[in-house]
């Protein structure tokens, strides 16, 4: 297959913008595609060419298929990035670009359907010989085989959605009486959230951490693995914080679990960037969950620590290069962090906060990344998900990366709308966050204590009461300089205009 | 140059404030200490301040009718008023009997509407859910009270501040 | 000695921005110190403390030792991290920083003293074994001893400041004839600038690289040297692009000029942070050129070859803890590349061009890193050097290296100023540099020639169209946004008037 | 509405543009060719066109008495001006042979005046040294001619774009 010339990016907000600039260094021409919301979203900014999908919803514009295989061939685009969510995991969309005689950067259709089933991809693990949680390897077909299996396995016991994601059809069971009723309730939420009812049922997993493998295949049957991720940090089962390596994976661990997911990509037939994620308990047992069969949000800590870029990696598979390394060859150094910066408000229930963004400061510096997908001015629009940014930091040891990050949030200025930079710093603070004392459930356990006050942060007042001098300052601009437009005398008038204007800007 | 006399509310604490301006910066009387601040204003909206050796980069930001105040990773609720006009001014939702305004605090659209005109409620019943960013958030009486006005209803798209109901 | 708790930074701009976000990384609290043309510099805000020094002029600001040391005293700072420049190779301040009783961030004054005169270096490096250009370990006395020993090593030679630096003193001598005049001359020029006339002399070695060794000594006899980098882009011996590793620069080569240096390190007694640079000729022999005591501009490339945070290592070396590597676990990765962004207009004899930053759009993403000295709004001072950040890159191979940074600087706004940006850019593009065609006179040649004209870099007008389209709507703000003032039909009256407003603004 | 007829020189080529301000964007007539250009200003000074597909911020700068535009890392220098007052306008230092003055092209201090009063100097002989930022620059003179006026001395500070001499 000859070098890619022409890539459309079907995607917006950061992730358009690292695969738009992994173009630009690629030599390849990036091409984007946009919506009504994001006509001046910097992904389209920055493209080479830029072509508008259509209304904001997603489902006119980044869902529409048809539109983007029109643009893509229109253009002259001989390859499709999909970036994650949207289509990246729509088999038929790959099939389509397929057949439109346009690469599909990811899975073959084949290789998406195996593992993007929940049911289909467990079945799939028992061959690769990869442990899995307790429990159904296909879709339950009543209550009472529902019942027979838990009694099996023992409770408590989770009902899944095999479609799944996000939560969805989820169900948490600790006693027979409850299954019957959530079986038919949790079946109901998957087929309207999926299409698809089919639930199965798996052994529930006491205080797991949430731990994934990095894969990367090549055409030519080369799997290799980058190390694991840690995303044990989850609020409503999304991801807030990742780190690489994972605190409590060692060497044989890493191994372990890294050979199982090259074995279950292989029996798959896999080609391309895939994420094995798993569920690790106390003892250290790990447990398949699923597969991902897409670049994740949180590549970009793999990436730190293994030197490599995977976009510029995806891009050369595609082109049927073989990978440029052997599982030998790659080695983790460092540690390196992510957190996602949302426009929420945790404080008000984690209500989406979209708006103008009227200041926008970004930290630098050593061992920072900030891939980024606003800018001061952008209006952040109320149709996507509410992911501004994202904020990582790399450093020789995990202590150091974690205060390179509270330390670039303290520098991080979002005006205008809500952001959740101050939890995130907080999570950061938090002793049991340092000393790596997380599993899933732990952000959740968090919330539950009410946060520190400000004053209990430093024991002291002065930070307080320069707040309290500039609130006043920025009230009534003339106290801050003297030099614009009140030159005249410091008068007690003007000074009542000024902090109603300064108010009520 | 008479100095200025203001009262400020920071995270919910009362205090009050003489400024008098000097030459870079000002002389500030808080709590009986006198603190001369230098002033530099290197961009609109954040404020360096040096104060007694310390430095403290202030920024502003304003978020419908709230206004916060930075400093690193802290961040103040600030409202400041003058001094003739500070009672009955700037009550806080819940804290009072009158009329009270349901805001929507995002932009979005309406997706249901959990009351009528003239329902009683309780405090923090919900009244309006609103959907934005793929969420549905509902938006709760801060207190008792009677729903006076529903000037919304499902499907309608609302902005950021839009009054939706009025409980009374 | 215990752990450092507060850390006056005795400098201004991007390194002082640098110091200071270590010292908060590592827990310790930075105290900034300003001359009146920086209170508002960055390192000002988002320092813990921070002092005014002085007037503008470094001399009454940033090299007035007694005031700052009066400062880190008054404010109980127990270290004083001289950056580079200014106090950093001072060795009176260093012994008066040891006499207060306060840490100086760098090596002991004798070290110093040892290896800052060039001749009293070349006499150290002969002990430690370490090859250097044949000529002078003393200063002259005569023109008799200059042309004997010129005769010895052969013409060209070269005449240099013992206590020089950045050209000044420095002579290329081709003939017998031309040496008598340029030896008085020299020593004029030397004693001005420095205050001492001595000047020695050396073979002049043709078409050198710059290559230099990136050294870190503990109090307790640990010398290691992280890898070389290469810094062979320079103009009036200024450095303008360094990179690591040098891409001539193999394994055996590396370690021979490696442990060169420690030896010189070891033979001065030196401890902290040091570079020893060399020249390389074509035949791959490397002479020693000189030592410079302190954190070079250009150590960001270590670190992300390395892995290792420099100024973290230098402050636990200062507080006495040995290092924590071995060479053997020293390790490269990777390449990385750094570009010098200058306040200079290349295009009119590299004028300075101070003034206010209008417009800062700062690149980001995957392998950049900026250690940025400037905001939006700034007013860049005349007083000092002209350095407004410096963009590194960071990729797994330099080929990548060079088009992340490429694609960096084409991102990258500085309006309202001039800005050696697309000088940086027209570098990376050229095909000698890509192929590591590089000497430290390759810029000078590279300028000789004249740049390419933008329509021949692209071979098409369509951006030249975008250029004029662009021009004329700034012109008149109308044509761009219909809902902003204008909205009247489009009158040609009220746009001339909109022409000479967006002209004259 | 009336479409715009503008000139604008670029990097010294004077092109003729109008320009037809439309729904989202507007249509340029540029060397015989109508393009339709959709236009997004993501903030003051940067404009995001959209010109058959492709894709081009343009950023403005403007430093003293002249503008550039940035598209990527290309610059181009330009001067827009309206038909009418075309002529006689915008001369290029250099070019004609009426009195012409030099300006500071950056802030600092004056090192030496190298003429006096009355003067003849020659094209490109020195006139002012200007000291910023630790470096000497010698402003030359653009064309030959006579020192009619000399507005510094050695030590005087002097702004950007402050006229320093003028010839004639």
């Amino acid at each position: 297959m000859p070098s890619l010339r022409k890539i459309l990016i079907a995607n917006r907000g950061e992730i358009a913008l690292r695969l738009l600039r992994a173009c630009r260094e690629l030599g390849i021409s990036p091409v984007a595609v946009y919506s009504d919301a994001d006509r001046g979203a910097l992904h389209v900014q920055h493209a080479d060419e830029a072509y508008r999908l259509g209304p904001a919803p997603s489902i006119d514009s980044y869902l529409r298929a048809d539109r983007i295989l029109e643009i893509a061939r229109k253009c002259g685009a001989d390859a499709i990035h999909p970036g994650y969510g949207f289509l990246s995991e729509n088999a038929e969309f790959a099939e389509a670009c397929t057949a439109a005689g346009i690469t599909f950067i990811g899975p073959p259709a084949s290789a998406m359907r195996e593992l993007g089933s929940k049911t289909r991809a467990r079945a799939a693990a028992d061959r690769a010989r990869m442990p899995r949680t307790p429990g159904s390897v296909r879709g339950l077909t009543s209550p009472e085989e529902a019942l027979t299996l838990a009694k099996e396995i023992g409770y408590p016991v989770m009902l899944k959605a095999a479609a799944g994601g996000g939560g969805k059809g989820m169900r948490a069971i600790r006693s027979s009486e409850e299954l019957p009723s959530a079986l038919i309730a949790a079946s109901d939420e998957a087929a309207r959230a999926f299409g698809s009812g089919e639930v199965y049922l798996e052994k529930l997993i006491e205080r797991p951490r949430h731990i994934e493998i990095q894969l990367l295949a090549d055409q030519h049957g080369n799997v290799v693995y980058l190390g694991e991720r840690e995303c044990s940090v989850q609020r409503r089962h999304q991801k807030v914080i990742e780190e690489a390596p994972s605190p409590v994976v060692g060497a044989e661990l890493r191994r372990r679990m890294g050979e199982a997911a090259c074995r279950l990509a292989r029996e798959a037939g896999y080609v391309n960037a895939s994420t094995v994620e798993f569920l690790v308990d106390e003892a250290q047992n790990f447990y398949f969950l699923e597969v991902n069969t897409r670049l994740q949000v949180e590549h970009a800590v793999s990436e730190l620590v293994t030197g490599v870029d995977l976009v510029h990696l995806q891009i050369a598979i595609a082109e049927g290069k073989p990978l440029p390394f052997t599982q030998e060859e790659i080695a983790l150094r460092g540690h390196a962090l992510e957190v996602r910066v949302y426009a929420e408000d945790p404080e008000s229930g984690f209500l989406p906060s979209p708006g103008k963004i009227t200041r926008l400061l970004r930290p630098g510096g050593p061992g920072i990344r900030e891939d980024e997908g606003v800018y001061e001015g952008w209006d952040v629009p109320t149709e996507y998900d509410p992911m501004l940014s994202k904020l990582i930091a790399y450093a020789p040891d995990r202590a150091t990366a974690i205060a390179r990050l509270g330390c670039a949030i303290d520098e991080y200025v979002i005006g205008g709308i809500r952001t959740n930079l101050k939890l995130l710093r907080r999570i950061l603070n938090d002793p049991d966050f340092q000393a790596a004392r997380i599993d899933t459930s732990y952000l959740d356990r968090l919330l539950a204590k009410s946060a520190p006050e400000n004053t209990e942060v430093t024991g002291d007042t002065a930070i307080a009461d320069a707040a309290t001098i500039a609130a006043v300052l920025f009230a009534a601009p003339a106290a801050a300089s003297p030099t614009s437009q009140a030159q005249t005398p410091w008068q007690q008038d003007a000074l009542q205009r000024g902090l109603h204007g300064g108010l009520r800007r | 140059m008479t100095p200025l006399l203001v009262e400020v509310e920071v995270d919910g604490v009362m205090r009050r404030l003489s400024v008098d301006r000097q030459e870079n910066g000002c002389v500030v009387l808080l709590d009986e200490r006198t603190i001369p601040v230098d002033i530099y204003e290197p961009m609109p909206g954040v404020l360096s301040l040096v104060i007694g050796g310390r430095s403290y980069r202030c920024v502003r930001s304003a978020m419908m009718d709230e206004e916060t105040i930075a400093v690193g990773a802290r961040q103040y609720r600030v409202a400041v008023t003058d001094r003739r006009s500070l009672r009955g001014q700037r009550k806080r939702p819940g804290a009072g009997n009158g009329a009270l305004q349901i805001k929507a605090s995002m932009p979005g659209r309406v997706a249901r509407v959990l009351v009528t005109q003239g329902d009683t409620v309780r405090a923090h019943q919900g009244v309006v859910v609103i959907e934005a960013m793929k969420m549905q958030n509902e938006l709760k009486a801060p207190r008792e009270g009677r729903v006076k006005e529903l000037r919304v209803a499902a499907g309608d798209k609302v902005a950021s501040g839009q009054v939706l109901a009025v409980i009374e």
